[in-house]
């Protein structure tokens, strides 16, 4: 049971933000469907498969891939598997404590994950090493370093980011050369919060704590929806929803092209 | 092939749910409680509170704490599940928690919580859209003031065709699944969730799908609470 | 460390329920020897392999029994197993608490597996499909859903009752065409509490919260003892478990017919 | 075959104990302690107490908690032991808590515990009897205000016979196990476990039995107690 | 061979470190932070506190508690470690915080804690020291007062010669590992570890050799907090 | 995050023990160099592959030795593998509690550990059953039963002692005849702690509660260090370290005879 970071969130700084709301204005000056500035770094972990380190503002997350070789599913004998994780640090922000993964942690890795596997951006079946007996085990590991707000979007764009660039490391169990994870078009995640019927993409950490709902929605590069997630105890309108999804779709396709994708190049690599 | 003739393997019309039962004050100790029956699952329902939060570093002096726990018995499903809650559950349990506090007037309860147990019994597909339900309906049962009784239903994707409340096999075969909760006098959306594969104009239509069964659930929820009163009137 | 259950009773209820006691009363009216009403619902969970409802008075528990396949001990390489657990959810009871088993969650897992094993209710040597390599491992699950006092009765008859309509999943496993996990004959459990003197049957949940001791005797279809427990930090003198085990004997006559035994029928089981 | 013309296994008649041997005030750190061997048994027990219940939530403002922990070295047995308590242990722990608070004049310490610790250094059958006879001495031997001193022994049957004070082998491959603890001096039973197979006539010879063996043990606990004493007389 | 004519297989000299990078307040949310890499270590270290101890009975009416965590990523090294502090981070992190204490003015902040969070990235020997040396930038960045700032580098034995800053083949290779975290201004030793094999003679010299490299680190240190504030002033 | 020690020490206890120290006296009268008397009993747990049970004054730790069959590390094959571990349980003093090791426990076993390791006691090529499949595994138990201070020389000595009369169970896993464990020479541990610029060999439980520091050295047969390791809070100076691992250097000679070591025998043993 977690008291609600709403909480932490003095009333004058409520009352503060609640006001810009109503004049449709942002604590950082952003308008409503205004990103903060994205930057993905690649490749920096020598010991993972792929890495990137993507920051959206002062949000910096750091995602890692392993492979290892296991069993696969019984339903499923010849494709690779994949787990997610999402660990929310105590380095990365005040609130956070060490310990097992909050229910917070959780949610977080769970709509990661559903954003690549539903966007079938890694192609399990040519993880099969040994039908019924080894295939290839995917571990992506979501590391939170600093917590400024939007943790889905960001680590989102971290596991598609570093699993652009994983070896499969096939010299390491004796299966020859290393060569590349095939990865097909990456799904994009785009987030929204609301506060005093305010609507706005990428919130940041204090709008975050005055939210009253959130929506996730994970499109893939026909602008399809591949996931979706409402959080908080808020609700939304059935026309905010399609309004959200809408935008998300612009939303998208710009940052689609921050992982090299949007220019015909993704044809290039499923 | 999951449609065959526009009827599902089933004997079901697209836009036509499962047979449910739902009946309220089943149980003894629980302030409220509900048990519910919807196609091929049996879930058990119970709310404790509002009661005082302890310990006590946890209340929050504005408003009550809901607390709801989605739990799947260990035979309820084909391969023995191990006790204790694992990272779907407790998915489950967050998303849900935070549906059914939407409705409820929180601020009249400061420094409590209000406990809300959902005991999956048997299962077969759309287990957290029946817990919701049968949950709604235990909170209404213990008197707990709301502005609306929440209820929820999924509709999803199967053979191209958008469909409403899938089974395990179209669950599992088919192109999506959509669990919607509502609050069903001004349909705001309290929960959504998603994963597959749908176009836009899809999405469109399998919520409004998902809306129309979850008015038709509850119609149902509304008739077992007046079925609990009536049964006191006769007595 | 628990704070015992009887702190949570107020004074007044306990005067109450002490001056009753005194005149052999009890505080809904029944008798020192008279159960509650018993009801047993079978096969209701179509996922479990067998399934039980009962309910003794208010107080509900679900038994559901899954067989898995998997290795026997080594000591005993040609015999199936079993393993008992019950839950004690907080849906059941506004003191009942989520996490691991309690104390109270083990010891009527334990009491109630004892008088399964030593009445050898199940034949384990007829549960061996492979010699030393596979074996069927029978899982009893408790899961108590109304808490109204006298759980190990209600566990233990919920528990024998699901066994009797048990199927052997062979098909799950490729093992041929599932049939009926075969039984012998049930033990049945009867549980006593006192206090201030008076030793009652089937204790309700208001006199488990004063008693001072209890003890729970199971009996197979001879009236022989196959498993004892007393419990609670109160004692007994030697008279009176020698009564309390006569008492038993003439109630479980009577619980076994609900099961379907006493008239011959079990013969036909076995 | 276990038992050969009245005789059993080890040598023994059917109504005798094992060798035991117990020493009082064994540690340095302990409010009270006791060492005790009882035929291949090892236990070591301490007392700490009454001291300050903490957290304060779970004190009792009416009287003393009693805690026994009961707990088995990982090398105490044939097979290595994981660290940690397990079912086994957890259901042991409760019951010999049980057992002993039923002596202590507990309301004389409102607000505290009395925690005892039970260390199973070397297995061989009987440890939860030898566990809270040891636990008893412990007790005593920290002045802890109790109306008898509890003693236990188990009593059970073996090819056909009733008899005193189980080994390994007869408890492994005999008929029925019955550990019974009592204050003596009253002979009220504290602790009554069984498993197995009795018919009524049975229990009441093993019953009878176990008591006898526990008045035997009884005897050496109050010489334990005495001896230490003594020691004190000497310096 | 590890060493051939006087020169290490990474191409270094013996009392050669390897290439050091520290960047200070790297970080939003932390009060203080620092980035370092060290031959393949890249580490995050952030600074939180003083802040009030919680829950309170845990709280030293006299000094702040220092609270350092130790943590490798699961990816930081070369089999996928399970997220979670094993028995090796447990022990770092405890001799962590004692030599971070050390130098601290802890009864400046009663009731309080400062939370030190060391996060491995990526591994290759030396975490340890490279962590304390983090650590000790971030908590300069955070203004913690602190009467110098700790520093930490190892020496061992490789190949029979006593070198600086093992790489992990040399570690695991060679004869000695000597991790050494000192006060720089007057030498004292806040922490040293050795597993291996050292006579007294070796010792003194790896002992010598880790000050002297921990003495240019330190100057590193300097360097990176200098840069931070160089920053401001451009700003 | 726990408590330090210190704090349960009264200040009247504390001021006593400074006023000593600055006359280079200790609470029990020894001088600084001087060991409390130690004890060792032998093959006390019939049990246990081995045992010993230590007394260093009112200390008293008991180690037992288990031996399982086991898969060897993959970058060792051919060698058998050791696990240390120690509990600290609540039997031995006020302040331990029940719970799985605290990082006080997790210290004391692994500094044990490594002197054991370092010194090549064990010589684990020797305990290979089949290469790659089937290797000894030594489980070293440390239980502590009563604490006066200075666990770490009381455990590593009883973690000796226990391997020197451990077998190799063969019979118990179908292996043949048991036979000795073989092992070499034994580390020898020696602890001093510095409190007011006093540093005493072997502390009592009221010196480690005031000390500010705390220096263990693990000794081999030639005085050569194997494992070292300072503990707590405060510093050294260089040439304490230097002084006390000279005066380590004495003790360890003689505890070394204690274990039938330092007089040729360790030749016929290894």
């Amino acid at each position: 049971m977690e008291i609600p970071e709403v909480k932490r969130v003095s009333a004058i700084k409520k009352d503060y933000l609640a006001r810009l709301a109503k004049e449709k204005k942002r604590p950082d000056g952003r308008s409503a469907d205004e990103y903060r500035p994205i930057k993905i770094e690649r490749n920096i972990i020598k010991k993972a498969e792929g890495s990137a380190r993507v920051k959206i503002g002062n949000t910096m997350v750091l995602a890692g891939i392993k492979l290892e070789v296991g069993e696969p599913y019984p339903d499923s004998p010849e494709e690779g598997a994949m787990t997610t994780s999402a660990e929310l640090p105590p380095l990365a922000s005040p609130e956070f404590e060490p310990g097992p993964p909050t229910p917070d942690a959780i949610e977080l890795a769970r709509v990661v994950d559903r954003g690549i596997r539903e966007s079938k951006y890694i192609p399990f079946d040519k993880l099969c090493i040994e039908p019924g007996e080894k295939v290839w085990i995917v571990f992506i590991d979501l590391h939170v370093l600093d917590y400024d707000g939007n943790l889905f979007d960001a680590c989102s764009l971290a596991a598609s980011a570093a699993l652009q660039n994983t070896i499969i490391p096939n010299e390491r169990y004796g299966l020859g050369e290393n060569k590349p994870l095939p990865v097909g078009s990456p799904p994009v995640s785009c987030t929204f919060v609301k506060y005093e019927n305010f609507i706005v993409v990428d919130p940041c950490l204090e709008e975050e704590q005055i939210a009253q709902a959130r929506f996730t929605v994970a499109l893939d590069k026909n602008g399809d929806i591949r996931a979706m997630q409402k959080g908080l105890r808020g609700s939304f309108t059935i026309d905010e929803i399609k309004n959200i999804i809408k935008r998300a779709q612009i939303h998208a396709k710009k940052i689609r092209k921050l992982l090299g994708e949007g220019n015909g190049k993704e044809n290039q690599k499923s | 092939m999951l449609i065959k003739d526009g009827i599902r393997i089933d004997g079901r019309k697209p836009d036509e749910l499962r047979p449910i039962k739902i009946e309220a004050g089943v149980l003894y100790r629980a302030d409220g409680s509900c048990y519910l029956e919807w196609g091929g699952n049996k879930i058990m329902a119970a709310v404790y509170g509002p009661r005082e939060a302890l310990p006590r570093h946890i209340q929050d002096p504005t408003k009550a704490l809901v607390n709801a726990r989605y739990s799947m018995a260990s035979f309820s499903v084909e391969e023995r599940k191990r006790p204790g809650p694992d990272r779907r559950s407790t998915e489950i349990s967050k998303v849900t928690s935070e549906a059914l506090e939407s409705v409820i007037f929180t601020e009249l309860f400061p420094r409590t919580t209000i406990d809300i147990c959902i005991e999956v019994l048997d299962a077969e597909a759309g287990t957290r859209c029946a817990g919701i339900t049968a949950a709604a309906v235990a909170l209404a049962d213990a008197g707990i003031p709301m502005r609306d009784i929440p209820v929820a239903c999924a509709a999803g994707k199967v053979d191209g065709v958008v469909v409403l409340d899938l089974t395990s096999e179209e669950d599992k075969e088919g192109e999506a699944d959509l669990p919607v909760a509502i609050a069903p006098r001004t349909e705001e959306i309290l929960l959504l969730q998603m994963d597959g594969h749908l176009t836009y104009k899809e999405f469109e239509e399998a919520l409004e799908l998902a809306i129309k069964g979850c008015k038709q659930v509850a119609k149902l929820q509304r008739q077992a609470l007046l079925n609990k009163y009536k049964t006191f009137e006769v007595k």
